[in-house]
């Protein structure tokens, strides 16, 4: 898959454009710019995550799952530096990296081979951030009840044999899907359907909590939530018009979209629930946003505005159902990360194949809706089907072998103490001392 | 000595408060409660799913007063926390068999005025 | 009204500055980085605001609160796409936009007639954050009582008849305001007074609110209404200093009175209340930022440190007396909206006008205090006076007609209820749960 | 001591770089765009400092804990502009700088002498933005029993007369601590050992609060500190990476040794906590996160990513160590400033003279483990004592002034009510109102 | 009339309820209360300093009934939330001389069903 | 069986815990409230308008103990609770009728210790 017209582009037409001026190996300090800013903003999005899961947990959760996503940034952060770049974005294999640049050796301030633009670090430190929410993203499925030393070590390994690989096939030199030549902006695959996939093989392993159904599990503080929505989609900028990897015409058309189809998506959840339960809520917006988002994530450079807004208001009826049919099939994915991530990331990723305009980026193709045909929506469908495919197996696969070593949920009687004071021994809020 | 003891809407409070300062009545302790009777608590819904809460916030109203004292404030209570509504709660009377002002080590009834 | 010099000096001098190997239709990379993150910022600000203004509601309306502003992001977000960027800023009208560029067609990732060193779509989306957060900031006049749909109604009518037409006066091409010479950097007619004076006539069409100085209706957690104050405040730095449409010296002077005006306003506001009611309040210090940062807005381009200091230090002087004199006037604004945001930015457009000074920027024009004479203090008045009229009037008519077709306030029982469950079947916070 | 490769280079190699089409006194956009933005990035660090105390208090002091950062951004904001920037960088002393820039007289939007390729006034206000944390970090010491009033003017005496001499001393023109040739990249000693020594003054000064040991006091809400742990983090790239003065691969390199460092140092305390007490705790990662960043700090632009990694694995068993240590020393620093920013700051300025590698910036030089022997150490060792000893005695100086004007703590009444309800006449929170 | 107050664990509230359902009790008042006695409280730790919390979290249900139900309604409460570790809690009863119903005036029995 | 409930000051809690604990009496059950008398609220302000909270924290503790205890205790309490400044707060004594430890079953005097 091609990433950003940038990857692809970076020997060719955009040199020129920079002005003749500039030597080859020059780093533009404007697109380096808008690089860093947009790595901070995507590290943010993962403590907003984590405001945005815990909000929806009962209050004595609240510490674990914001730590669900805080503890990535550290685990990934280091893991990502001292290997996980090397195995996404090394070598030239089809299915995995190298070790050539474990613990950054030989990756430094100068250009790399990814971007001929910005320091070789500033690419590095983009992707790492995408690196850390991923596997932050599933930790909505299995809320309320894992335990954490199995979550640390379940997290260590997916991003190891899961994520790098990934990330690799679509991006990385050589990746055999980066080959066929799907489009995937900004992380469809590697980030939404990825995580979206393993939450359903999470949630499958490990079963539902206690009482679900017959306790009511209402958010405990919906104020954080919308906190998290807003610290997401803001960050969202950085991780979809960042993914130019340049501050150019595609950076500000991928930042328009983002925005056009999270909006979109906001209204129509709200629509969604108006029709089927008469009440517009908080929650709603927040999820259609985010759904939203995810949707428009791989179309991002590729797609305008006004597809965006189909884009985005579609998503929202078809993440809603997935959440209805949650509940038919009884599943405990308990923050809905099937139905807005591996639902709305699949979308995206197909939307992509009907949207996807040459006059919007010339280094992307035509979709069904551009003249395009078929062969795109193809392309995409196999993108989505191989990487769902792999994340679920190995997942699975991951929490076997994990249990084999600790025990995946917490004991019942620490369920009902809440994770907070059982894996932590702290309290969320002590709202009430003297 | 007599207990009062009345569950009351949350926004009848102020009401209540003035009718018994009316009385003459300040001294009170006031708690938030959760209310489940007749009245039917509105839905919720998250995410598609519905929840509807029959537990309902109220807040419960404690006096202890003297004997003579007791009907005037059952009957001040009930009138500025009632809107005809189902909801608007109850008030229970109980008996007190002493009452200590901690500041002063007073007993009976010169500890509760 | 000129904006930012970029506008204006967009065809001379500053193409020089940039460096003769730069051809003229190319876009700088610094310049677009700095208007696409100071986009981001802005859209952080809507958020931001929804916590400011959420945080002074009682807990049963913090939800209904933060929708007021979270659904501006999506509602007008869509809007401004379809045709509210085109009504503002196409055409060369007087009155008010063109058609020209409904669902932007036409705006590309090429520079536009607005800026020619960004893409014309970084321009557009800029512009999209200040009018999604300017009605947004009217939501605070009728907190805690507005139905839901009637508001959505409301905004929707009033985003696209009083903002869209008033940005056109005052920035859009052939704007009868901005060929007047008045002087609004960043908005303070467009933005502040617009919506200031809107508050009022929400306010008197709404009426007060139930059991207004009986009950008491303290803010139910302040420390939300600090986090949207520091969310308002940096996002503020992309408000104004991204008018400058470039990263140059002017967003650089812009950047520092923003910040040292806010500073200077939560200072004297904290002295107010301290010569008042001999305590400086949280809320004050936020309370003065803001208004700090609203008087600012106009004059961020056009005045210096000293002059920001000075502009700061008298508004909190004259919003906190309109916060007493409401009292005294009986009408029922909320959150202050008229005091901080139409008082504030009527006072910062007249300060335009007495510390203006050619010294910081040549495009603009020397104040009253730096040599101007009179002239320039009477186009800022004339300025404020039409913005005013206009959108107080414009206001009133689209409440009457929203009032055909929805009842603009929820019915007693709801609004005793609490705006949360009543609109949206959701509590905010859940914190005993089990 | 050298802050940046910019300041030191500003007049040579860097602007070869550059590109030879631009003329030496333009200013880049790229790079101004990142340094407003960083400016920016370190503006919202306060608030979200005051995020990170305030959750750790009792609820009764949540506003007041917040008000001691929010008031510095007004209070320093302020000051910085009038004359604590000209304090700190005007002149050629080797003390402290002249009043020549008192005021912002002749601070423009065009290069000044700091950095030749940014605004003289993006400079100005990104280090302001460091005069304004510096203050509020040391309000972690004294936190629930300050007066508002004597907190105040101790905060006004201390920047300008503890900040700006030591700043001068390692940054300014002619400081003689710049002039050994000692490292201190983003602030090491001017900010976070300036401010972990003058807490143990207040500390010392203010005594334990009331009922220490006998009351709880746990932290009234972990989730508030975690949210400003993340506003840190994020702001802290501005912090570090922004200290560059430039968008390039050193500013790349400080982003990414930033981000590891403190993911680093997030796992190690999680670690040494689960040695000591089986359990790895919220509070103890946003900790372990903070000291990183503290750590790095001093170190972010002169080693490597591998060097990151030690550095912040090691802050933690040191930071966690010196807080066991207060337990038995018996001073009540509340929030353990000293054991976070003074024991992390020291160890990140002496392990700067270990792990600083010319490799990484050519304008730094090599540690003892990167070939440089002694020197660099004993350099970096100076610095940190000097930079102590003169901000523990002269904050205990100032502390005995203010003394004579108000007393330092609050009532014994006013400790039991409460600093909101005492200081500012207001409650954080009114969750139960009706 | 019998007031009966049930001092239970939080998780055992739904059984409860439901048990009172099934009794044909729906009238109670609930509120969130702490509770100390012999079951030891979990320790937390922040920044290496080790807090005991010695009060944990209760749920406080009161229900006044009239004198021929409270047996059953005891029974039924303590069946529910039982589960035999330290730490169910208890419940207590004492008498209560009148009860009203604030929306209607009525007294006695009639005012709690 | 007597029902021992003190009003107290929250800063005061710990103290009565104390004291309380040197009786051998641990089971109790505590909770938040707010309470009025003669004490007087601090005023607060939000933008220029003055709230005067005349409902402020107080600590609702209640203990049940055997008739023998019941005078050792209320002293104790009132005891460990005193400032002298008023505000202090006030015990009130009732009587209970039966008592029930929901883990075992056990009635009367053998329930509550
Ligand atoms: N038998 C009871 N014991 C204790 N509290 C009760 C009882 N019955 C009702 N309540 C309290 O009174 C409140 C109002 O009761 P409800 O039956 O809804 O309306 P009404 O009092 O108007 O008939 C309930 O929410 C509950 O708090
Ligand atoms: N004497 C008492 N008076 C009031 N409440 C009590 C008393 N003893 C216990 N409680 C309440 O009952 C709860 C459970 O008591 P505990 O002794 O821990 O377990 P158990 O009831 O199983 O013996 C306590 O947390 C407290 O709330
Ligand atoms: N008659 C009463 N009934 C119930 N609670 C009371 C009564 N009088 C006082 N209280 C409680 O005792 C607290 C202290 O009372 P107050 O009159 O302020 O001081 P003091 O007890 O020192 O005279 C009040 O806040 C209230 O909670």
């Amino acid at each position: 898959m091609v990433k950003a017209g940038r990857i692809l582009a970076a020997g060719g037409l955009f040199l020129l454009a920079m002005g003749a001026a500039r030597a080859e190996q020059d780093i533009d300090t404007g697109d380096t710019a808008w690089v860093l800013i947009s790595a901070a903003l995507v590290m943010l999005m993962t403590p907003g995550l984590g405001l945005f899961y815990a909000g929806m947990v009962r209050a004595k959760n609240v510490l674990g799952t914001l730590m669900h996503s805080f503890t990535m940034v550290a685990l990934v952060g280091v893991a990502w530096v001292l290997w996980g770049y090397s195995l996404a974005f090394g070598g030239d294999g089809a299915l995995i990296g190298s070790l050539e640049w474990i613990g950054l050796r030989g990756v430094t301030g100068d250009p790399g081979p990814y971007a001929d633009n910005i320091p070789h670090l500033a690419f590095m430190t983009f992707q790492g951030m995408f690196a850390i929410i991923t596997p932050a993203l599933i930790s909505g499925a299995f809320a309320e009840r894992m335990r954490f030393g199995a979550f640390l070590l379940f997290m260590l390994l997916w991003s190891t044999f899961v994520y790098s690989p990934i990330c690799h096939w679509v991006w990385g030199s050589g990746g055999w899907l980066g080959g066929l030549g799907a489009l995937d902006f900004a992380g469809g695959t590697v980030v939404h359907i990825s995580s979206g996939i393993a939450a359903l093989a999470c949630a499958l392993m490990l079963g539902r909590r206690k009482h679900l159904g017959s306790e009511e599990m209402a958010p405990h503080n919906l104020t954080m939530t919308i906190i998290g929505t807003a610290l997401l989609w803001f960050g969202w900028f950085g991780f979809n018009a960042g993914s130019a990897l340049a501050a150019d015409g595609l950076a500000a058309s991928a930042f328009v979209v983002t925005n056009t189809a999270a909006a979109s998506a906001a209204l129509s959840w709200m629509l969604v629930e108006t029709l089927h339960r008469r009440r517009s809520t908080a929650l709603g917006a927040a999820s259609g946003a985010v759904a939203g988002l995810v949707a428009i994530t791989p179309a991002a450079g590729f797609v305008g505005p006004v597809s965006a807004v189909v884009i985005g208001f579609v998503v929202s009826f078809l993440s809603y159902g997935a959440i209805l049919l949650k509940g038919r099939l009884g599943y405990d994915d308990a923050l809905d990360v099937v139905a807005v991530h591996f639902v709305g990331g699949a979308w995206g990723a197909l939307a992509t194949g009907l949207f996807a305009s040459l006059a919007i980026n010339d280094g992307g193709a035509n979709g069904l809706f551009f003249g395009g045909g078929l062969a795109l929506l193809g392309r995409q469908f196999v993108g989505v089907a191989a990487t769902a495919a792999f994340s679920l197996i190995a997942s699975l696969i991951i929490l076997l072998l994990v249990r084999v070593f600790i025990p995946l949920r917490v004991t019942d009687e620490d369920e009902t103490i809440g994770l907070d004071l059982s894996q932590h021994g702290e309290m969320g809020y002590n709202l009430e001392a003297v | 000595m007599i207990k009062i003891e009345a569950i009351i809407r949350p926004n009848k409070l102020d009401d209540v408060k003035a009718a018994l300062d009316a009385l003459g009545v300040q001294g009170m302790t006031v708690s938030h409660v959760m209310g489940s009777g007749k009245q039917r608590g509105r839905t919720q819904h998250y995410r598609g799913q519905e929840y509807v809460v029959n537990l309902l916030d109220k807040i419960k109203l404690e006096t202890v007063v003297s004997d003579a004292e007791a009907d005037s404030v059952v009957k001040a209570i009930t009138k500025a926390a009632a809107t005809g509504e189902i909801g608007d709660g109850k008030v229970f009377l109980s008996r007190i068999d002493n009452a200590v002002r901690i500041r002063t080590g007073e007993e009976g009834d010169g500890a509760i005025r």
